[in-house]
């Protein structure tokens, strides 16, 4: 019985991130729209879009090989685990000791390694350009995203988030100058991660600047339709892992009651409301940097994070 | 032992040291010959005196032959080939005379110093006459590096066996004294009228071993 | 009894290799020696397996009237032997297996059957053996022949200088390894391994055998800055050896490593975790930047080995640190991390080569920059490839990740030793070991994407078939290896249980009756990973998800050309090559590691010569350390050479001044 | 039994010089390469019987623990090089190199430079020691000279005058030990005797002792071929017969080395006399290192391994200087090994250079491919010389240095890098000569290739498994060497 109703609720975790993934992506392409004074599409387009892309006949350029046709399904099989297994309304999930929070980020590790592949696939230049650009953030990204699992694992002695979040909830953490830190460097890597501005910019279509669309450029229909839902999966994912990580308020716990479920629920809506909002407000407010700058911006965010630990040792006295 | 013996003897040995410096002193071919011939002689005489005065009648033989080979049979046969050779001109020693000289001296003391601390129950006679052999061996590899003539180079090494038979005359009773200088002789007699020289003569037109530098092999 | 049998298979491998040199010439030497080793091997590791899973307790010694007279040849069997003859022979079986198909390319059979057993022999003998002269004599004879298989494609002239470079490392590390087991055994030489057990030495010396067995062992190992004969040697051999000497051989030096230090050398001192630590994470950067670097295959699966070596050391170095403080749980987690990758990494490397293998015989080309489009001229290899990039990239569900998710594990511990040096180094490290398997992931797009993906950048590759049978099982018995390693670590750390219990007095909780076969190491409120459940969940969602749309929405699929920016038939060299898909981490990264320089020479306009674009990058260890060495020993020849024609005049006053000066010395000891 | 001894001894030096004075009046050029194996052939079946039959020692011969071994290791590596050099001589017949004359003068001078080296092993006597290892340079002196050209007579008058003087040191050193033996032991042959020395040494006047050893350090270090004495020694190996090359390196310098053991068994009996140890380590070390840089620079094959019979000397000398059980034992097996594997060495050399027709290293190329048996011997050969298993000369190398190590760190490194280097330039060359594409004569070798493997194949027996009397027999000697 127990058993069923911790299944029940992996299961309403992992359909709903699924299923508001294309909101919250709508969502912020509507804010910024706003904030550009365009009146922009529709916060439910991302929907129509997929489903009309999923009914299409997809395209393939005549030297893709069966790497190019199934790494997007690839893609959002592990995008779409590791994003059920981090916390969203509730602690303590069934699967979660399936993986850690290293686990998780190894996760998205698979699903680039997956579409740099299918990059480089066709054979043509600009999946090229997109995978080893991809690749060359990602080296520098996953470091500091290490570095950032180490400070917290450090204070709440776990890299387990569920017990992370326990920790950040409880009674004996202080104000933490290495947590803030940590949390600027997790942003800074979510951008990267996400291929949002001042990275890369998913609305654009110019070859030398992009990254996340070169490497799709040669998708089509519903292959293009799976991509897509990854990616927004996966912002999704950073969302609610800084909102687990660093404001875990409203969090029910597994074998709660349906009340503190739904509080989680909504404490979770409204969390991903804020942030959208400031990523947008951001999105807004920078430019896009050129690539290899983008390593001194993410050199900024291993710093953090590494002064972040040692930091963690100073204030911790041993 | 009289005093005399020990007198004599001292006289000889030290008369052997004595020519080893005018071997190192003398420049001009024919004159080192002579004056070898006169080392040679000294050493004999000294052999004898030995065996005068150790009663051991088989040194007689050594002395013989030092004086009948080294002193009289070499020197000629060194004159014959210095003539056919037309090498009777001064040869030209390796840095002055002046610091050969010192060094001689420099090795006599040594010899003498290292000579000294031992053989205090060897009795007098061997301890000094150990010491001026020791010097004569040293002077003798002097003058073997100090010239750049084979023949002078040759001579110095005879000098050098002069003071090793002095050295084993001086050992009493030192059996094998004998064939220990033949063999010496057959050595010294293979250099000089052996093959070798007839050898170098007909391969290069000079007896200088910095000539025979040239024909080193293995260099690329 | 199982020894008697191991060593029973030894003297096959070394008969074999007798008749090899007899049979060198006929055609049917090739399929005997290889079946035999193949047979061999498999005995090997099936009593191996047995010694290690039931765990007798008691080691299994025996001693040979050989070697040295006094002494005789020791040998023993325990579980730590038997856990590197495990790697040994699944290596040597797969390899025997490859070779089976792969030796029939051979051009000089002659010069690579002879040396194969001898050198499958030597490696099972290091492990075996049990005193000093034994130990080292197998071990420099495991070098000399696997030099021997080095120089078996000598014409060459590459191959005949890396042969060379490669002997001269090898017995310098032997030199090392010799110096360190005199210490160990004393003046009067207790050379059984035994007697140094027993035997106590002071923290001095200690120190001294620790860093002469890690220059001895790191030599051979492959660690920074000893590494420069392994990408040199181990892409010469033919391929299933290059296989060898990089997925097993560099292991047997892991183990002296693990055996002088952990075993021979009692209670080890904090610092030396430091200093293995720093010396394994540089080694892991610095080899994944060199690999990124490269673009001959093989040298770029070299280079890794270069890399998963430094993570290894990593292990063995926390385990170091923590034994030093008495922490032995977290030692034995360390310890257990950087054996599980001992293992996992001759798995997944060997298959590497044996892929590597697979395509320079297909296609007779090494360089990425002449392949391309082998994914479909040669599907099986590609695919056996892919797991096997996948798996050394530490990507989950496969068995890199897991040893590296241990490896994390045991880092994270690291705030509880007391040194606060240690507390500051250790984080850094973390983050070195991150960076590389980053880096390796991107390196291994670049290696995967440049050979199997894109199109055929030459006719060879055009022209590529799929490799034998015999090569393709073998690779495929590693690739399902690397799954069953990835997907139910429980029960191989199990295995590894006793070793640690014998080198540290600890061993992690059992893991089988966990739940769903989930991994604690330590507890579960801590960490867990459960590599079964996660693949069960990616492999159904991705069906689920491809099933839902194949069946509901459409399933229809168009080919037409690739988007080519309106520049039709553009040629196959446009695409993206392994140079350029480096060049954004070669800016980031290059400049300072290697002083990669990038020169572009644009003609004038209307001037027709081609543009140009050169890249200059130097090997600053081999300039730093051993350019050097070269300059002062050729210096010295130079000099001492001049002696060789001097005059006859100047050698007798070299007689002379000996004399004179021996004289002098006695007056003066008068 | 014992009454054949005397016989026996007399046999060994007999049958030599006999048959030196046969060879040198038989005229008949193909029998007299055969005659010559056969004589060495008997020379060593009789010398392998003094194993069994110990005869008491007399006034000038003596067959005690310290020679037998060297005595049967002597006639052993004479019989085959007298082998390898039958059908060397023949194809210098051949080629013209060599007139029937000088055939016949060489072969005698063989036999002779046998018996010289035997009488010096037999002898009892200080004096007569000395005389035969004179006679000994001498021979080879001439044999150097045998080819008469300019580097040849070069190299003879060299290796003559530096000979010359090192005996002439020698025997002033004689004198000094007979003069310290005669104060204690009195005057007369006893005061030269081995026997009676090692037995009285403890009584000598300590200094004379001293004085004594340093002559005969120099004089027979200079045979030894150490460094600074070495000069005569590449030149000669490289200018003369490859037979006499191996001879040199195999027998005539552990002749003379073991003239100096057999004083400094005398020194270390004595306890007030200085450690001959210190003297022997500078000079071994200063070898090894020496050769070491030698050998990067060199052209000439044989010229090389001269120089690495060179840094071998200066091993054994090192181990002998370091002194001690281990470090003695390993002396003597080096010693033992590096006369088999030399002159293995210097058969496959022989060999190659009359294929090719050459010595210069930069004209042989690719050996294994174009004469495989010579080519993969040389490459056995040079493994094992540098020192790597499962040969035995890396279980003597080990010794030496792991029980040098913990008394005397730097040394052992020091010789450790020696080692090291010596491998390098050796490896160097090697890779040169025997891989890479074949280059020049490619003829195959008429060459027997028995003697180059029996005597590799014992050092790779050795290596692995040394029999038990031999192991005992260089512990005591070890012992004795204190």
């Amino acid at each position: 019985m127990e058993l069923i109703v911790d299944a029940l609720v992996q299961l309403v975790q992992l359909l709903l991130v699924l299923s508001i993934a294309p909101l919250l992506t709508g969502y912020v392409r509507k804010l910024k729209a706003h904030l550009q004074r365009r009146r922009g599409p529709p916060v439910l387009q991302p929907y129509r879009d997929l489903l009309k892309l999923i009914r299409k006949e997809a395209v393939l350029a005549d030297n893709a090989s069966w790497v190019f046709r199934t790494a997007p399904y690839a893609i959002f099989a592990t995008t779409l685990i590791a994003a059920a297994l981090v916390p969203t309304f509730a602690t303590g999930l069934v699967f979660s000791p399936a993986a850690d929070l290293i686990a998780i980020v190894a996760l998205l590790g698979s699903a680039r390694f997956a579409l740099a592949l299918a990059g480089l696939d066709v054979g043509t230049s600009f999946g090229g350009i997109g995978s080893s650009r991809e690749m060359m953030i990602a080296s520098l990204a996953e470091p500091a995203m290490l570095m950032i699992v180490f400070t917290v694992s450090l204070l709440a002695g776990s890299t387990q988030l569920s017990s992370v979040a326990a920790y950040v909830q409880g009674p004996e953490l202080g104000l933490r100058v290495s947590l803030g830190m940590s949390l600027v460097a997790l942003i800074i890597v979510a951008i990267a991660e996400n291929a949002r501005i001042p990275v890369d910019n998913p609305a654009t279509h110019l070859e030398l600047t992009m990254i996340h669309e070169a490497m799709i450029l040669e998708y089509s229909g519903r292959h293009l339709a799976v991509i897509e839902a990854a990616a927004s999966l996966k912002l999704l994912l950073y969302f609610s892992l800084i909102a687990c990580m660093f404001a875990p308020w409203g969090l029910a716990t597994a074998g709660q009651g349906f009340a503190d479920f739904a509080i989680g629920v909504g404490s979770y809506i409204v969390k991903l409301a804020v942030g959208g909002f400031l990523l947008a407000v951001f999105e807004t407010g920078t430019a896009k940097m050129r690539v290899f700058r983008v390593s001194d911006f993410l050199g900024a965010a291993l710093m953090l994070g590494l002064l972040a630990t040692l930091l963690l040792f100073v204030s911790q006295r041993g | 032992m009289d005093r005399l013996a020990l007198d004599v003897a001292h006289l000889f040995a030290g008369g052997l040291v004595l020519a080893s410096f005018m071997l190192l002193y003398q420049d001009r071919m024919f004159g080192l010959l002579n004056i070898f011939a006169l080392h040679a002689l000294i050493v004999s005489l000294s052999v004898a005196w030995q065996a005068h005065i150790q009663l051991a009648p088989h040194l007689y033989v050594t002395a013989a032959i030092a004086l009948v080979v080294k002193a009289i049979i070499i020197p000629v046969v060194l004159h014959r080939i210095i003539v056919r050779l037309g090498i009777h001109r001064t040869i030209e020693t390796v840095g002055g005379i002046g610091q050969i000289m010192l060094a001689g001296i420099a090795l006599v003391a040594l010899s003498i110093l290292v000579m000294l601390p031992i053989t205090a129950q060897a009795g007098t006679l061997t301890r000094e006459d150990l010491a001026f052999s020791l010097s004569v061996i040293l002077l003798g590899l002097l003058m073997m590096i100090s010239r750049r003539n084979a023949v002078s180079q040759v001579i110095g090494f005879m000098s050098i066996e002069n003071g090793l038979i002095l050295a084993a005359t001086a050992a009493k009773g030192m059996p094998l004294v004998v064939e220990i200088s033949v063999a010496f002789s057959i050595i010294i007699a293979l250099i000089v009228v052996g093959i070798f020289l007839f050898r170098i003569r007909e391969r290069f037109d000079t007896m200088d071993v910095h000539a025979m530098g040239r024909f080193r092999g293995g260099q690329p | 009894m199982a020894l008697t049998i191991l060593l029973s298979c030894v003297a096959i491998l070394l008969a074999t290799s007798a008749l090899a040199v007899a049979g060198a010439r006929k055609s049917a030497t090739t399929f005997c020696v290889y079946s035999v080793a193949l047979a061999v091997s498999v005995a090997a590791l099936s009593i191996a397996c047995w010694m290690l899973l039931t765990n007798p307790g008691s080691a299994a010694t025996m001693q040979l009237p050989i070697g040295l007279p006094w002494l005789g040849a020791h040998f023993r069997l325990d579980v730590l032997a038997a856990l590197f003859l495990v790697v040994i022979n699944l290596g040597s079986l797969t390899a025997s297996l490859y070779g089976l198909g792969y030796g029939r390319h051979e051009p000089t059979p002659g010069r690579v059957l002879p040396f194969f057993p001898a050198f499958l022999a030597g490696m099972n003998l290091v492990v075996l053996a049990d005193d000093a002269f034994t130990f080292l004599l197998t071990w420099e004879f495991m070098s000399l022949t696997s030099w021997a298989l080095v120089m078996a494609h000598h014409r060459d002239r590459d191959n005949a200088k890396a042969g060379h470079i490669y002997l001269v490392m090898a017995s310098f590390g032997t030199l090392s390894l010799l110096l360190a087991f005199g210490l160990l055994a004393g003046p009067d030489g207790g050379y059984g391994f035994d007697a140094i057990r027993s035997a106590t030495s002071s923290p001095g010396v200690s120190a001294t055998v620790l860093a002469l067995a890690l220059i001895g062992a790191g030599s051979k190992a492959g660690l920074v800055p000893l590494h420069v004969w392994l990408p040199l040697a181990h892409p010469a051999a033919p391929s299933h050896v290059s296989a060898l000497m990089s997925g097993v051989m560099t292991k047997v030096a892991v183990y002296a490593f693990v055996r002088i230090v952990f075993d021979l050398l009692g209670h080890p001192l904090w610092w030396w975790g430091a200093v293995v630590v720093t010396l394994g994470g540089i080694s892991a950067v610095l080899g994944v930047l060199y690999a990124l670097m490269e673009h001959d295959l093989k040298r770029l699966l070299a280079y890794h080995t270069v890399e998963n070596i430094g993570i290894i050391f990593i292990g063995l170095g926390l385990a170091l640190a923590f034994q030093g403080n008495d922490m032995p749980l977290a030692a034995a987690l360390a310890l257990t991390a950087a054996l599980f990758h001992v293992f996992n990494h001759s798995v997944f490397k060997s298959l590497l080569f044996f892929g590597a293998g697979a395509v320079l015989t297909a296609t007779g080309e090494r360089d990425m920059e002449h392949l391309g489009g082998l994914i479909h001229r040669m599907p099986l290899t590609a695919i056996a490839f892919l797991a096997g990039s996948t798996a050394i990239s530490a990507l989950p569900p496969f068995n890199g990740f897991v040893s590296e998710w241990l490896t994390f594990q045991a880092i994270l511990l690291s705030p509880k030793l007391p040194q606060w040096p240690l507390k500051f180094l250790v984080p850094a490290i973390g983050a070195m070991l991150a960076l590389s398997a980053a880096l390796a992931a991107g390196c291994f797009v670049k290696a995967f994407g440049a050979t199997f993906l894109g199109r055929p950048r030459t006719s060879a590759s055009q022209r590529a078939q799929e490799t034998d049978a015999f090569s393709l099982t073998a690779m495929f018995i590693l690739v399902l290896l690397c799954l069953i390693a990835g997907i139910l670590p429980g029960y191989f750390i199990d295995a590894l249980a006793p070793v640690t219990q014998q080198l540290l007095g600890a061993q992690l909780p059992a893991q089988e009756q966990l739940r769903w076969l989930t991994i604690v190491p330590i507890a579960e409120s801590r960490s867990s990973y459960n590599g079964l459940l996660l693949f069960v969940l990616i492999a159904t969602a991705g069906w689920l998800g491809a099933y839902v749309i194949h069946r509901w929405a459409s399933h229809a699929v168009r080919r037409s050309a690739a988007w080519d920016c309106g520049f039709p038939d553009a040629s196959p060299l446009t695409q993206y090559s392994a140079g350029s898909f480096a060049q954004p981490i070669r800016r980031v990264f290059g400049t300072l590691a290697f002083h990669a320089r990038e020169q572009v020479y644009m003609p004038a306009p209307g001037d027709t010569q081609p543009a140009r674009f050169h890249v200059s990058m130097r090997d600053l260890v081999w300039d730093s350390l051993y350019a050097p060495v070269e300059r002062i020993v050729g210096f010295a020849a130079d000099h001492f050479n001049k002696v060789q024609s001097w005059t006859i005049r100047a050698y007798l006053s070299l007689v002379f001044s000996s004399v004179v000066v021996l004289l002098a010395v006695l007056a003066l000891w008068n | 039994m014992t009454e054949f001894g005397p016989i026996l001894v007399m046999a060994i030096l007999v049958l030599p010089i006999g048959s030196a004075a046969l060879l040198a009046l038989v005229p008949d050029t193909r029998a007299t390469g055969h005659l010559n194996a056969l004589a060495s052939l008997l020379t060593f079946l009789v010398s392998t019987s003094l194993f069994f039959v110990r005869p008491e020692p007399g006034p000038f011969l003596i067959v005690d623990d310290v020679n037998v071994v060297f005595i049967v290791l002597t006639t052993f590596v004479a019989f085959t090089t007298s082998v390898f050099s039958s059908s060397y001589i023949a194809h210098e017949l051949d080629t013209t190199r060599l007139t029937p004359t000088y055939l016949r003068f060489y072969h005698a001078m063989y036999q002779t430079l046998m018996f010289a080296m035997n009488l010096a092993l037999l002898s009892n006597n200080v004096g007569l020691m000395w005389v035969a290892i004179e006679l000994a340079t001498l021979t080879t002196v001439l044999m150097v000279g045998l080819y008469r050209t300019p580097a040849a007579l070069e190299a003879a008058w060299k290796y003559f005058i530096l000979g010359s003087v090192g005996i002439a040191l020698a025997l002033f050193g004689t004198i000094l030990v007979y003069l310290a033996a005669s104060a204690v032991v009195g005057e007369g042959l006893d005061a030269m005797a081995w026997s009676v020395l090692v037995k009285r040494a403890a009584s000598f006047d300590p200094h004379l002792l001293n004085l004594a050893f340093a002559f005969l350090l120099l004089g027979y270090g200079t045979k030894v071929g150490l460094v600074p004495l070495h000069a005569w020694l590449p030149d000669a190996h490289a200018e003369g017969p490859t037979p006499i090359s191996a001879v040199l390196s195999g027998l005539l310098l552990n002749v003379a080395l073991f003239a100096v053991l057999r004083f400094k068994m005398v020194m270390s009996a004595n306890p007030g006399a200085l450690a001959p140890g210190p003297l022997m380590v500078t000079l071994g070390l200063l070898s090894v290192l020496f050769a070491a840089f030698m050998l990067f620079r060199r052209h000439d094959i044989k010229r090389m391994f001269a120089y690495s019979s060179i840094e071998h000397m200066g091993i054994i000398t090192f181990a002998f200087g370091m002194g001690g059980p281990l470090a003695n034992f390993a002396g003597l097996l080096h010693m033992t090994f590096h006369s088999l594997t030399k002159s293995a060495i210097f058969f496959s050399v022989g060999h190659i250079a009359q294929i090719k027709g050459t010595q210069t290293m930069s004209e042989i190329r690719g050996l294994t491919v174009s004469h495989p048996v010579l080519g993969w011997g040389l490459v056995l050969g040079v493994m094992t010389i540098v020192g790597l298993p499962p040969m035995g000369i890396f279980m003597s190398e080990f010794l030496i240095i792991t029980s040098t190590f913990p008394r005397q760190p730097v040394l052992a490194v020091a010789l450790g890098l020696g080692l090291l280097l010596t491998l390098g330039a050796l490896l160097l060359r090697l890779n040169g000569l025997a891989f890479g594409e074949p280059y020049g004569n490619e003829a195959p070798a008429q060459a027997s290739f028995i003697p180059m493997f029996a005597h590799l194949g014992l050092v790779l027996a050795a290596g692995i498994f040394l029999p038990p009397a031999l192991v005992s027999w260089f512990q005591y000697v070890a012992g004795l060497l204190g």
